[in-house]
C-alpha cells in the first residue's frame, strides 16, 4: 500500500505527538506563512546565539525553535521533525539541510536522500510523490527560512547597539 | 454493500460511455469517481461529436462564404438552439462563454460599463447607494466579481446569512431585497452544501422593486430539469465542463429584453454593428456578447451533451442522484466522528455531500480516499466565506453523478472508516448499523 | 501549373495529417483550404492530443487531491511550458485566455480597473490626458477594446495612418508617441494587408516614454518563429485555434513584472488568495488572470500543436510560406482587373492576399471560388476601418499556411480568371504570360 | 455546374442592366437598409395610388418603385426583379409575394416555388442554398416593405389632411 510509504511511521508518530509545539520565548524572529491552497498556517519562531564575540553569521547556533500551526498531518509532522532536527546545530547547516529537503521534496518520490544530512527528514521522501501535499511538508521550512533571516538582522542589531533582544520581531 | 432496487438509470451499463471511468489509479485500483462537482467525465459521443466537427466541418464560424464555414456556421447555431431548448429557452437568449465564471463576470461587467454607455443602456445603471445581493454559500465565482463591480462603481454588497442546517436565512430578506437592490446573485444549487435554494420565493421579492436576478445554476443544470420560463430568473449561468460537455464552453440564458438592454462586456470581432476608427455600434444579442472566434467545436460537444442527458432523461438523472443521495446521507450519518456540513436530509438537496472527520484533517482524509481509488476534493472549494461561517478551514467532498451508483457511496463510507482507522482517529465500527 | 523546386516542406505529404483536407465540396471538388487566416486546420497529433486527456486524465486542475487531479495539473502546466518556449518565453509569463481577443481585452480591463485597485496597480492607471495609440490596420479584436478602454477612462484614442502601399505611415510617430502615450497596441502582422510592422522602431519610442507596447501577434505567432526576448513588447496575444490548436484557448504573454503590478480581469474561483465575503486578494500570476475551472484539453491541444509546429521548424514554415508568397504575388500581379491591398513584393509580409476585381463584388467573386472548391473569406476581415482607409466595403482574402501548396496559388489565380469569364468582367487572359 | 443553378441567366441580365435604378419622383416613403455582414445597402422609394376614394388600404396600387444601391450581384439583381414585378400591383398582392419570396429564401434550395405567384423571382430558388447570401435576395424587399408601410401611413395623413405628398418622407 502506498499509504504506508507516505505516511511513515515517523511522520504519524510527530503528528500524535508533536515535539517543541508552543510558542516560547525568547526570540530573534518570527514567520508566519500561510499555504494558500488550503488555507492552512503556522507561526514559527527562532532563536539564535552568536558563536563567538559579537559577529553574527551562518556559524550562530540556533538555540531554539518553536511555533504554532494548524494544518494537516505533514504540515504537523515536518514542524516537529523540523525542530528537533535544527535546534543546536548552525546556520549553515540548517540551510543546507534545507536545500537538501527542498530538492528531495520536488524529485516526484525519485530521489534516494542521504540520510546523513536529513536525518529523520528523510520520512517525507515519500510526500514528494505528490505534488499536491509538497507544501505541506515545505510550509515549516521556509518559516523557519524567513524566521532565521529576520534572527540574524536583529541579533546583530542588537549587537552592534548592545540592545537587548526585542520582545517581539517582525 | 446493499441491495438495492434498480433505479431508472442503470449506472453499471450507462458506463461504458465514459472510457476514463474504466481506468484504475494508484496501484491497480479501480476509479471511484466522486469529483464531478468539480468537473464530470466526457462520454464518447461528446468526443466523437466534438472531433467530427473538426474533421469534417472545421472553419471559422459566421465568417466565410464557402461551404465548410457554412457548415460550420450551421453547426454551431444548431447547437444553441440545441442547448437553449435543453434549458427551456429560445436561441436568441443563449450567450456562449468560456465557462460559468465568464458568465456571470459578463453581467457584472455589462452593469459598471453601463455608466459610460450612453442612455440605450441605462437600465444596467449602478453607482453609490445602490445594493447588490449575494449570499454567503456563494462559490467564489459569484462573489467576488459582485465584489468587484461594487468596488468600480461605489455601490454596496450585502448578503443572505446561512442557518446552521446549511439553509439559506430568510429571516431578514425584506431588509436584505429593498428599492436600493440592483441585483441578486444567488447559486441555484450550493456546490459545498447541496442546497437548493428558494429562488422563486427570492426572485418575487427581488421583481417586486424592480432588481435583477442572477441564477449561479453551475450545479443545477448538469442535475435536475431545469426550465428557465419556471424559474424566475432574469440571468442563468453555467458550464459545459460539469454536464458531461467540454471544457471552454460556458452559457449565459437571460431574457431577451435585458439582453437587448446590455451593453457589450468583451469586444471585438463578430461583435459589432460597425465600426469607425474611433467608435463602434454593437450587433444584437447573443452576437453583441460573443467577441473574437467562437468556440464552435465545444459548441457542438455540448450539444452532443444535452443530447445524451436528454436521451437518458433529465428527470431519471435526478432521480438517480436523488436515490443515491438518500442512501449516502444514511450512510454517512451512519458513521462516528463524521460531521456534514449541509442539509441532513434528502429534501431540497442534491448530491453534494461536504464533510469534516473528527481529528484528521481533510487533506489527510483525501489522501486516503485517494489511495483507494476514490476522487475526492478537499479544500474550501471556491466557498471560503461559507468554510468561515462553519468555522471550519476545508472540508473533504463527494459529489455524485449519473453515473455513480450504489457500489461508490459504499467505497466512500468505507474509505472514510478506513481513513479514522489508519489515524486512530476513532474505533473502527459504524454505529447503528 | 508551375513546376517548382522542392521547398524546406513537403505540404503534399504533412497534409495527410489533416483529415478535413482530404474532403470534397460543392458537387464533389477537392477542398482548397485558403482560410487559415481565419482560422487552421488541425492534424491528427492535435486532436489525439486533446481526446487522450479527455479520455485518461481529466479532471479540475489545481483543485483535487487525487491522482487524476495530479495528473490533469501536470499536463496542464506541462502545456503552458511547452506554449511559453515556443514563444521564447517562462512558463509564469503565460496566460491562458479563451482567445486572442480576451487576451487583448484582459489588459484593457486592467488599465480600468487599475482605478479602483489601489496603490499597488498604479503603474496601469489611465485616465483624461494620457493616450492610447493604435493604428489604422488593426483587425477589430485589437481596437474596439481600446476604444472602449478610452470610453470607460477618459483617455484618448490616437492611430498610425496606412500608406497606400499598405505599410504603417511612421511619419508622424514623434508626434503620435509622447508622454501622454500608456499604450500602444499594434498587429504583428495584418490580418489583411499581410504587412508585418517594424514592432522594434514603435517599441523603441514606445518605451522612451514608459508606455506599454502591446502586440497582436495572432497572424505572426502561428507563421514566423516568435520570440518574445527579441521583439520589444510588453504583451504579446494570440489565439490557439489560428496556429493548428483548438479553439477556446489562447494566449496572453507578458512581461513577468507587469504582470505582478496588474490587477485582475475576470475574477472567480482559482484566481483569489484569500476570500472574505466582502472582499479578496490575488494569487500570482499567471493564476491571478485565470479565473475558473481551465480549459486543459485545449492547452494540451495547443501544446500538441506547438509540437507539431517546432517538429517541422518554424523556419522552414517561414520559408515555405515565403516561397508560396512569392509565387503568388507574381500570379496575382499577372492577373487583369484585380487590385492587391497591400505589399506588392515579398518583403516583410506573410501569405496573406486581400483583393478587389474589377466590377466584380467580392462576395460574388468568393461565390465562385467556393464553386470550385476554393474556401476563401469576403468581408471586411474584421478591419472595417483598413477597408474604408482603401475606400473599398469588401475584399476577398486568401490566406496561406504552411499545408498549402503551388497548386494551391493556381488554383486560387485559375479561380478569379474563372470569376471573370462567368461574369464576363475581362478578356480571359493573363497579362504578362 | 451549381454555379449556374444559382447565377440564373435572368439574375445576370438584371444584374448588368438594372431595371428602375436611380432614385425618382415622387415618391411617398423611402427606407434605407444595410446588410451587416458585408456592409452593402439600398435606398428604395415607393409611390401609391390609392384604388378609389381617399382610403388607402391594401387594395392600393403601387404607382412606382426606384431604389439605388451597392451590392453584389444578387442583391442588384433582386432588387431590379423586384421593380418589374411590383411595380403596378396592388399592396396586397405585393405583401403576398414578399411572403412567397421570404419563405422561397429560406427553404435551403429545397423549394418548388409556385411560377403563378412569383414570376420571375423564381430564378432566386437557387441563391437560398447558400445561408451567406440569403440576405443578399431579400435586401430589397426588406427595404420595399417598410417603404411601402411608410407610404401609406404618409398617404392616409395627406388624405385626410387633404394635402400634398410630401417632398421627401422618413
Ligand atoms: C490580427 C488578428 N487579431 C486578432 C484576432 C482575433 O482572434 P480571435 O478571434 O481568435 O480572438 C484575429 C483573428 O480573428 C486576427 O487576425
Ligand atoms: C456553484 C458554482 N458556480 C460557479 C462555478 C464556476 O464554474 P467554472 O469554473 O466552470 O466557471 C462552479 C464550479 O467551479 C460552481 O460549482
Ligand atoms: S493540507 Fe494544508 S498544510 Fe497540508
Ligand atoms: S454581399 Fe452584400 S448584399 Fe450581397
Amino acid at each position: 500500500m502506498r499509504l504506508d510509504a507516505m505516511y511513515q511511521e515517523i511522520i504519524l508518530d510527530h503528528y500524535r505527538n508533536p515535539h517543541n509545539k508552543g510558542l516560547r520565548e525568547p526570540h530573534d524572529g518570527e514567520a508566519h506563512h500561510v499555504n494558500p491552497t488550503c488555507g492552512d498556517e503556522v507561526t514559527l519562531r527562532v532563536s539564535l546565539t552568536p558563536s563567538g564575540g559579537d559577529v553574527i553569521d551562518g556559524s550562530a547556533t540556533v538555540r531554539d525553535v518553536s511555533y504554532d500551526s494548524m494544518g494537516c498531518s505533514i504540515s504537523q509532522a515536518s514542524a516537529s521533525v523540523l525542530t528537533d532536527l535544527l535546534i543546536g546545530r548552525s546556520v549553515d547547516e540548517g540551510m543546507r539541510m534545507l536545500d537538501a529537503f527542498t530538492e528531495m521534496m520536488h524529485s516526484k518520490g525519485e530521489a534516494e536522500p542521504d540520510e546523513d544530512v536529513l536525518e529523520d527528514a528523510v520520512a517525507f521522501v515519500g510526500v514528494s510523490k505528490y505534488p499536491a501535499r509538497i507544501k505541506c511538508a515545505l510550509l515549516a521550512w521556509m518559516a523557519w527560512k524567513d524566521a532565521t533571516v529576520q534572527s540574524m538582522q536583529s541579533v546583530s542589531n542588537d549587537s552592534r547597539e548592545g540592545g537587548d533582544v526585542p520582545e517581539s520581531a517582525s | 454493500m446493499t441491495a438495492r432496487e434498480p433505479g431508472p438509470i442503470d449506472a453499471d451499463k450507462l458506463r461504458d460511455d465514459f472510457e476514463i471511468l474504466s481506468r484504475t489509479v494508484r496501484d491497480d485500483r479501480p476509479l471511484v469517481y466522486l469529483d464531478s462537482g468539480a468537473t464530470s467525465q466526457k462520454p464518447r459521443q461528446v468526443l466523437d461529436a466534438e472531433r467530427d466537427f473538426y474533421e469534417r466541418h472545421n472553419a471559422a464560424v459566421h465568417r466565410g462564404a464557402h461551404q465548410l464555414a457554412e457548415e460550420a456556421t450551421d453547426h454551431y447555431e444548431s447547437a444553441r438552439a440545441t442547448i437553449a431548448s435543453f434549458i427551456g429557452g429560445r436561441s436568441d437568449e443563449v450567450v456562449f462563454t468560456k465557462n460559468a465564471t465568464e458568465a456571470i463576470n459578463l453581467v457584472a461587467y455589462a452593469m459598471s460599463n453601463a455608466a459610460t454607455a450612453g442612455e440605450t443602456y441605462s437600465r444596467f445603471r449602478i453607482g453609490p447607494g445602490d445594493e447588490v445581493l449575494v449570499t454567503e454559500m456563494e462559490h467564489h465565482a459569484n462573489l467576488v466579481p459582485w465584489q468587484e463591480l461594487c468596488r468600480r462603481t461605489g455601490a454596496t454588497l450585502r448578503w443572505f446569512s446561512v442557518t446552521e442546517e446549511g439553509r439559506l436565512d430568510l429571516s431578514n430578506m425584506d431588509d436584505l431585497v429593498n428599492e436600493r437592490t440592483k441585483i441578486v446573485a444567488l447559486a441555484h444549487q450550493s456546490n459545498v452544501l447541496g442546497t437548493v435554494n428558494p429562488v422563486r420565493t427570492v426572485a418575487a421579492r427581488a421583481h417586486e422593486f424592480g432588481a435583477l436576478v442572477l441564477l449561479d445554476a453551475a450545479q443545477s443544470v448538469p442535475h435536475v430539469p431545469v426550465d428557465v420560463t419556471e424559474l424566475g430568473a432574469d440571468f442563468l449561468a453555467f458550464s459545459g465542463h460539469k454536464m458531461l460537455g467540454p471544457n471552454g464552453i460556458g452559457v449565459l440564458w437571460g431574457r431577451p429584453e435585458l439582453l437587448a438592454a446590455m451593453p457589450p462586456f468583451i469586444t471585438g470581432g463578430s461583435m459589432i454593428g460597425t465600426v469607425y476608427i474611433d467608435r463602434a455600434t454593437w450587433a444584437d444579442p447573443p452576437q453583441r456578447f460573443e467577441a473574437g472566434v467562437p468556440m464552435a467545436p465545444q459548441a457542438v460537444g455540448l450539444a452532443a451533451a444535452c443530447d445524451y442527458l436528454s436521451a437518458v432523461g433529465m428527470a431519471n438523472v435526478r432521480d438517480h442522484e436523488r436515490a443515491l443521495t438518500e442512501y449516502a446521507l444514511e450512510r454517512l450519518g451512519a458513521l462516528d466522528g463524521v460531521r456534514l456540513l449541509g442539509p441532513a436530509d434528502g429534501e431540497a438537496r442534491g448530491g453534494t455531500f461536504s464533510f469534516v472527520v473528527d481529528d484528521i484533517h481533510p487533506h489527510d482524509v483525501g489522501q486516503v480516499l485517494d489511495d483507494q481509488g476514490l476522487a475526492v476534493r478537499v479544500g474550501h472549494h471556491c466557498a471560503w466565506p461559507l468554510h468561515r461561517r462553519f468555522e471550519v478551514v476545508a472540508t473533504t467532498r463527494a459529489s455524485l453523478y449519473l453515473y455513480n451508483t450504489y457500489a461508490d457511496v459504499d467505497a466512500l463510507a468505507e474509505g472514510i472508516t478506513e481513513a479514522q482507522r489508519f489515524f486512530g482517529a476513532v474505533p473502527v465500527r459504524e454505529k447503528g448499523r
